[in-house]
């Protein structure tokens, strides 16, 4: 083993010699300072090996004196494993700063060296002055180094940056000396062992200056404007090291003076953390320019992490147990690597605003790399940070501090809400560029995607000991596969998509019980089918395989999870991949990024609900457990119950379902509207089904959930009336129709049940029917308008059948299986006793109708517009799973029994009245009685009666040619004004409007804006003024002293 | 007026604070463990007089080079903010009295550098002291002579080496004897003689001349810049 | 000794004064290095122990009751020569500063903020 | 005695602060700031401490304000040089 020893030796080495070297030529020098660099990232690899092996920690003693009578150097595991990344960090970022070195002085090459080895000695020093000069050696150097860019920006941000660091050491340094007085040592372990803080205000208050001296270097809110200055102006190559390796190591010098600090000192911490955490995340909703963002984003990570690590201390775990190893662990690895990569990133695209980066899409492997660091940020899985949040929040419900996940979790949704917005940018932004990216800068980057993707995995393993993310493992590298082999044509992929889902079905299938079984033929057989229409697509349709395939997988997930974190991951990887389906719309940005929104929003609530699950159930994940909770129940049904909504869009939570499923592709909006809503009613069902009297307070959650389903039905159908655009109608259509399936499932019983889940098939069968049917028409006609359409009847008559049905189905008329659903509605509502409830459900269905009517006779009838002359019926490949599921609905409508019996049965178990009683194929329930095949042979008999009368009528009619009405005098000016169809229901309007205002959409508009303009308001406390950030810091400690001694 | 006013009161509440550290708060009576230690054992151990340079250059010798290093980064750090030296710098020739003066002075000085480094472990001063006596020599020596191409390349010769000798020094420590930067590589003599002390000499030989060098380097990195 | 502790404390305050109330960036550094003196002045004091002598062991000292800490003065020495490297590369910012822009007042240079 | 002494040199230490925090001459100011250290290390040598007062004297004081004479020289060449 070489000895740690050897980094500072190198470091000092051959940093002293290196301008020696330049005399011989740049290229001497620069391969000894690369080996250098090499070679301190080998030592404290081959240490981190060595001790992960088991070994014991080593102590380097200095000058032969034992401790604390010289300084001592400190290589365990945790140092190795800091030193390392740092290293290695010290490598790639001077490949990535290569061309500089190479054409400006030799400084830069020594400055990066001494950065670097200041960094190792803060690891692993073990003596609080030695520590002091380790800080300001890694200080100078720094600051030195931010010349590395000599304009006004980079020289100010420079100054200010050594104004502040100069003032957090000396405080630093006063601590030390104190504390040296009271302990008669300066070696940080004995010192933690001698002093008793609360032994004398004079001892507590030096550990409140230390701790504060360490925190200020690690930029707390509010006393951060040096920090961020510096991570907006300074080179990208050197803040990247700042951002991750400065902030490592500063961290782990927290963590190393943790033992001094008292329960009082660690609860301070953690408050600064967390104010730290939710204020930067605040501020940077405002912010436009990508590295003061990417800033703001580094200082609320950091923050995160001190909160997670300063409270756990609290709560008793050991500073190196596993517990807090795993979750301040994987949330600094996951920022460590993400913030990284970001920053180079910044430094390739070169360009400041966020919108600008979409140059990245020049480059698919960087943009890649882009969502990957942004999405890893965000916390979602697969990433270090996702399985330490999940961990955190757990291990936090388990201590009870719920407050502090709230604000956690309010925090994380805001840097969510900047992230996702930047994203969507990227991908969408309009703004076209040049991208020149360098082999040196793509190199590192890519190691740390590498590393981040490695990283999750490795963390997913160790975070579920006994609870096993395994049955997600070979789906994930599934889909790991799709993405290495994006290059492929469509057709190639496609087939194995549904080759691969086919077999996966026919797996998981036969796993299943209860209702379980139902959704699991929609989410996988349905998805299977919906696989079909892809053919259609030429080129390699590039991301899409991986994201799709990503959220059937989630959706798969759910049905098989055992324990909440299965479940929780199964979630979050269905919200990310139809995140990703929906955005490839072209104009489908501000929906994709509202859908992403509500969807981490209510990840959050359900995480908050699984933590207090964890808590009241005595730490146990299983999802079984949800059925035997003693108390808080309420809470957990509340906040699991508002989970699954926003998937279900109830009124209140819709305003991002119209523009997503509107603006989707034509393929997409049916997997969006038929399957993915159903992802809700799954986890509601799963829900009720667990806690099915839930209570908060005297509100009974499920009568909650009954109003709040018939309202949805009214208003979402209200609202389908007044489109104009036919997929938002149909968008609008599915708002009611998953209204219909709440209130269903909210009515408790037996029947409202059996109709919720019918329903649910049903709505899957139509609604995917309509979607791709009017997606076959969009597709052809290439506008989604419907005053833009009409007479397409000759042109696509098989879609017209399809739509036909579709509507029929939907509205609940005879013979279809809607009827079905209606009758077995009116059958619970009268069990139930909801009349008021039942009404305003029953009025909604027949709005229904108006608008279903709309879309046959806007699109398909009336006059075919000149311009559709040409138009063909729809792709092949839209109409073949359009047969499928015409079929499905017939067998269904005429044979219920087939579908309803078992699924009664299923039910059996939960709600155990069964109300419904077959004889062969009758239904009977106490209301009367309906005989599907019946109802069938009538209406097919009166249907063909009536056909075969108008085809003879209709021999005798006369063809009126298109031209021959002429219009009285002059041209509308608007086209829209000479379609019969547009603006139909304006009537209605008049006397609803007041219900279809968009109450809720200005709701959350007004929360926006309240959240950016407190935003705007506070970030100007950073008045660029260096004096008024000094003036910060020492506001900062002052106040958090008082505020600490004070409370 | 009103930001002064709200600095005033801060700092007021600043000094509340601090009050603790001057009312709650008892000076040394006796010495600290470590001091303790270093005073009754150090002598034999080191073998320096001046036990203030026995604990910085040996018990505390990391924190020692660590200066240095600060010191070296200072330098690189000057040069590398302000850019290219352009070279034009036009010095005013030097008038006779000071050049005589400095071939007069210029050895006394020097040698007054090397008395009190060389001296560090048995009275006051050592290398740094030493050191800044040097670079007022070296000062001195550029002032006098215009032609100082030579004089700040042998600086960086001397200034790179002495640092490198000082690491592998500490190095030979490492190998020979109890640890990095360990003084007794070299005999520790008789006690209270100028060859004393091991390695101490030599160490603050080093440092001498590289912060002699460094705080030059300084200075001229500070002159010369466009 | 309390005294120099007191005045150590009262530079301190002095300098972070200096610093908050001038606009120019030469005083504020000048602030700055009042402020290290006042730490050194405080770090040296904590060693101090009534009544004895330098830590220099020749004949005239024989035993650890007769002399000083030398931990703190070691420090100290440190602690300077730091604090030279730091004010002499706030000063070379300072010179670049008004280089770029011609200006010390520190209120110009804002052109980051928020 | 010596803390008579000490309080003098105290007293002045703190006229110099103020002096050099309010001399409106830069290199008034600067020299001020040199004769603080100057002080300091006189005190040093009350608090027995002859090596730290070499170094303050030669270092803290000393090159201190040969730095700072430096930069504001720089300073002023720039300036003539605009």
């Amino acid at each position: 083993m070489v000895s740690p020893i050897y980094i500072f030796i190198i470091a000092l080495g051959i940093g002293f010699l290196l301008s020696l070297f330049d005399k011989a030529g740049r290229a001497v020098a620069m391969t000894i300072f690369y080996g250098a660099l090499l070679a301190m990232a080998f030592i404290s690899g081959q240490w981190l090996l060595h001790l992960l092996q088991g070994a014991e920690a080593e102590i380097i003693t200095t000058a032969g004196f034992q401790p604390p009578f010289s300084i001592n150097l400190k290589m365990g595991l945790l140092e190795a494993f800091f030193t390392f990344l740092i290293n290695t960090l010290g490598f790639l970022a001077g490949i990535y700063l290569l061309p500089k070195f190479k054409s400006q002085k030799i400084y830069g090459m020594i400055l990066f060296l001494m950065l670097i080895m200041g960094l190792n000695g803060l690891v692993m020093t073990g003596d609080m002055f030695n520590l002091f000069v380790f800080l300001e050696i890694t200080s100078i150097a720094t600051v030195s180094i931010i010349a590395i860019e000599k304009n006004l920006k980079s020289i100010s941000a420079g100054f200010k940056y050594v104004i502040a660091g100069g003032i957090a050491s000396a405080f630093y340094l006063i601590a030390t000396i104190f504390l040296y007085r009271f302990t008669g040592v300066l070696n940080i372990a004995m010192m933690a062992e001698t002093l008793n803080v609360a032994s004398s205000q004079a001892v507590f208050l030096s550990v409140f200056i230390l701790m504060i001296a360490v925190i200020v270097e690690l930029k707390p809110f509010p006393a951060n404007g040096w920090a961020l200055d510096a991570y907006e102006a300074v080179d990208s190559g050197v803040v990247a090291v700042i951002a991750s390796g400065t902030s490592a190591a500063m961290l782990f010098v927290f963590y190393k003076i943790s033992p001094l600090l008292n329960n009082t000192l660690l609860l301070t911490a953690a408050g600064i953390g967390l104010a730290t955490f939710t204020f930067s995340n605040l501020l940077a909703l405002k912010q436009k320019n990508a590295k003061r963002l990417l800033g703001y984003s580094s200082i609320g990570q950091i923050g995160l992490i001190i909160t997670a690590y300063a409270l756990l201390v609290r709560a008793g775990y050991a500073r190196n147990s596993e517990i807090v190893m795993l979750t301040t662990g994987g949330l600094f690895i996951n920022h460590f690597l993400a913030k990284a990569g970001l920053f180079w990133l910044s430094g390739v695209v070169e360009k400041e605003k966020l919108e600008e980066w979409s140059t990245l899409r020049n480059n698919p492997i960087l943009l890649f790399a882009f969502a990957v660091f942004v999405i890893a940020l965000v916390g979602l899985p697969p990433f270090p940070g996702f399985f330490a949040k999940w961990q955190l929040v757990m291990t936090f419900a388990n201590q009870g501090l719920f407050f502090w996940i709230g604000l956690i979790l309010l925090g994380s949704f805001l840097e969510a809400i900047y992230l996702f917005r930047w994203l969507g940018k990227v991908l969408k932004s309009d703004l076209k560029a040049e991208l020149k990216a360098k082999i040196s800068q793509i190199f590192p980057i890519l190691i740390y995607l590498l590393a981040i993707l490695i990283g999750g995995g490795y963390l997913s393993r160790l975070i579920n000991q006994g609870t096993s993310l395994s049955i997600l493992y070979l789906p994930v590298l599934f889909i790991v596969f799709l993405f290495f082999i994006d290059f492929l044509p469509v057709a190639i992929k496609n087939t194995l998509v549904i080759l691969v889902g086919s077999y996966y079905t026919y797996l998981i299938i036969p796993q299943l019980s209860g209702y379980r079984v139902m959704l699991g033929v929609i989410f996988l057989a349905g998805g299977v089918l919906l696989f079909i229409p892809g053919y259609f697509k030429r080129g390699k349709r590039t991301g899409f395989y991986p994201l799709a395939v990503m959220m059937y997988v989630g959706l798969a997930g759910l049905l098989i999870s055992e324990n909440t974190l299965q479940f929780f991951t199964s979630w979050e990887l269905m919200t990310l991949g139809s995140y990703f389906l929906i955005i490839r719309g072209k104009k489908s940005e501000p929906h994709a990024l509202s859908y992403m929104l509500f969807s981490i929003g209510g990840a959050f609530v359900m995480l908050f609900g699984f933590g207090i699950l964890y808590y009241v159930n005595g730490n146990s994940m299983a999802l079984s457990s949800l059925g035997n909770i003693e108390s808080m129940a309420g809470i957990i049904y509340a906040l699991l119950g508002i989970a699954f909504l926003t998937k279900m869009a109830s009124i209140g939570l819709h305003i991002w379902l119209p523009g997503a499923y509107g603006e989707a592709e034509a393929d997409v909006s049916p997997m969006l509207s038929a399957i993915l809503s159903k992802a809700g009613m799954f986890g509601l069902l799963m829900l009720m089904a667990a806690i099915q009297t839930a209570n908060l307070g005297s509100i009974n959650l499920p009568y909650v959930l009954g109003w709040l389903g018939a309202i949805t039905v009214f208003i979402g159908n209200l609202l389908a009336i007044y489109q104009e655009d036919a997929k938002r109608l149909l968008a609008y259509s599915s708002v009611g129709n998953l209204g219909y399936i709440l209130f269903g499932l909210a009515l408790m019983s037996h029947m409202g049940w059996l109709t919720s889940i019918t329903y649910a098939l049903n709505h899957f069968l139509f609604k995917a029917l309509l979607f791709l049917a009017i997606g076959g028409v969009v597709y052809r006609v290439k506008t989604k308008n419907m005053y833009e359409m009409g007479g397409l009847i000759k042109k696509m008559p098989l879609s017209f059948v399809s739509v036909l049905i579709g509507i029929i189905a939907l509205s609940g008329v005879p013979p279809l299986s809607g009827f079905a659903g209606k009758w077995l509605t009116y059958n619970a509502v009268l069990e139930k006793g909801w009349y008021l409830q039942g009404v305003i459900v029953i009025i909604g269905g027949l709005i229904a109708f108006l608008y279903c009517f709309r879309l046959i006779y806007a699109v398909f009838l009336g006059q075919l517009k000149d311009k559709h002359r040409q138009v063909k019926e729809a792709p092949v490949w839209f109409l073949i799973p359009q047969v499928i599921l015409i079929g499905a609905i017939m067998l269904f409508s005429t044979y219920p029994a087939f579908i309803l019996g078992p699924v009664g049965k299923m039910l059996n178990d939960i709600l155990p009245e069964n109300a419904l009683i077959w004889e062969n194929l009758d239904a009977y329930s106490i209301y009367g009685h309906w005989n599907g095949f019946l109802i069938m042979m009538i209406t097919g008999g009166i249907f063909v009666i009536v056909f075969l009368w108008l085809y003879f009528l209709n021999r005798k009619a006369q063809k009126v040619k298109q031209f021959n009405i002429v219009y009285a005098a002059e041209r509308p000016s608007r086209p829209e004004l000479t379609h019969v169809g547009y603006n139909f229901f304006a009537h209605y309007k008049k006397a609803l409007g007041s219900l279809s205002q968009p109450y809720v959409t200005k709701f959350w508009n007004t929360m926006a804006d309240i959240f950016h303009s407190s935003a705007g308001f506070i970030r100007r406390i950073y008045t660029g003024d260096g004096q008024t950030y000094i003036l910060h810091i020492i506001i900062f400690i002052v106040v958090v002293y008082f505020l600490t001694i004070g409370g | 007026m009103v930001k002064k006013l709200f600095s005033l009161i801060i700092l007021a509440l600043l000094v509340i604070m601090l009050l603790p550290l001057m009312t709650d708060f008892a000076p040394f009576a006796e010495l600290s463990r470590v001091a303790e230690k270093y005073v009754q054992k150090g002598p034999a151990e080191v073998g320096g007089q001046n036990l203030v340079t026995s604990v910085i250059v040996t018990y505390r010798g990391l924190d020692t080079l660590g200066e240095i290093a600060v010191l070296f980064i200072a330098t690189a750090g000057i040069g590398f903010l302000l850019g290219k030296s352009s070279g034009k710098h036009k010095r005013s020739e030097a008038s006779q009295l000071v050049n005589t003066g400095t071939a007069f002075l210029l050895p006394i000085i020097l040698l007054f550098g090397v008395f009190i480094f060389l001296h560090g472990h048995l009275t006051p001063g050592g290398g740094f002291q030493g050191g800044v006596v040097i670079a007022s020599g070296i000062l001195l020596f550029v002032l006098a002579n215009a032609d100082s191409q030579i004089s700040s390349n042998l600086l960086h010769w001397i200034e790179d080496l002495s640092g490198a000798f000082y690491v592998i020094i500490g190095l030979l420590g490492l190998i020979l004897a109890g640890g990095f930067l360990d003084n007794s590589i070299l005999p520790l003599g008789q006690f209270g003689k100028l060859i004393s002390a091991g390695a101490i000499p030599l160490i603050y030989t080093l440092i001498g001349l590289k912060v002699g060098a460094e705080l030059v380097g300084i200075l001229n990195n500070m002159q010369r810049s466009q | 000794m309390l005294l120099t502790i007191i005045l150590g404390i009262i530079l301190i305050v002095l300098g972070l004064w200096g610093m908050l109330s001038q606009k120019n960036i030469i005083k504020i550094i000048i602030g700055f290095s009042i402020m290290d003196t006042g730490i050194h002045l405080l770090i040296l004091s904590i060693g101090y122990i009534k009544d004895r002598t330098a830590p220099i062991m020749n004949q005239a000292v024989q035993s650890a009751g007769q002399v000083i800490d030398p931990v703190p003065s070691a420090l100290v020495l440190t602690a300077i020569v730091i604090g030279l490297a730091i004010t002499a590369l706030m000063l070379t910012y300072a010179v670049k500063l008004y280089e770029i822009k011609g200006s010390l007042e520190i209120s110009d240079f804002k052109e980051l903020k928020w | 005695m010596t803390n008579i002494f000490i309080g003098v040199l105290g007293v002045i230490m703190i006229a110099a602060a103020l002096i050099a925090i309010y001399q409106k001459s830069l290199l008034s100011a600067i020299v001020a700031a040199g004769v603080i250290s100057l002080l300091a290390s006189i005190i040093y040598i009350l608090l027995a401490a002859p090596d730290v007062a070499m170094t303050e004297a030669a270092i803290g004081s000393g090159l201190t304000t040969i730095v700072f004479l430096y930069a504001l020289n720089k300073i002023r060449k720039i300036k003539a040089d605009k």
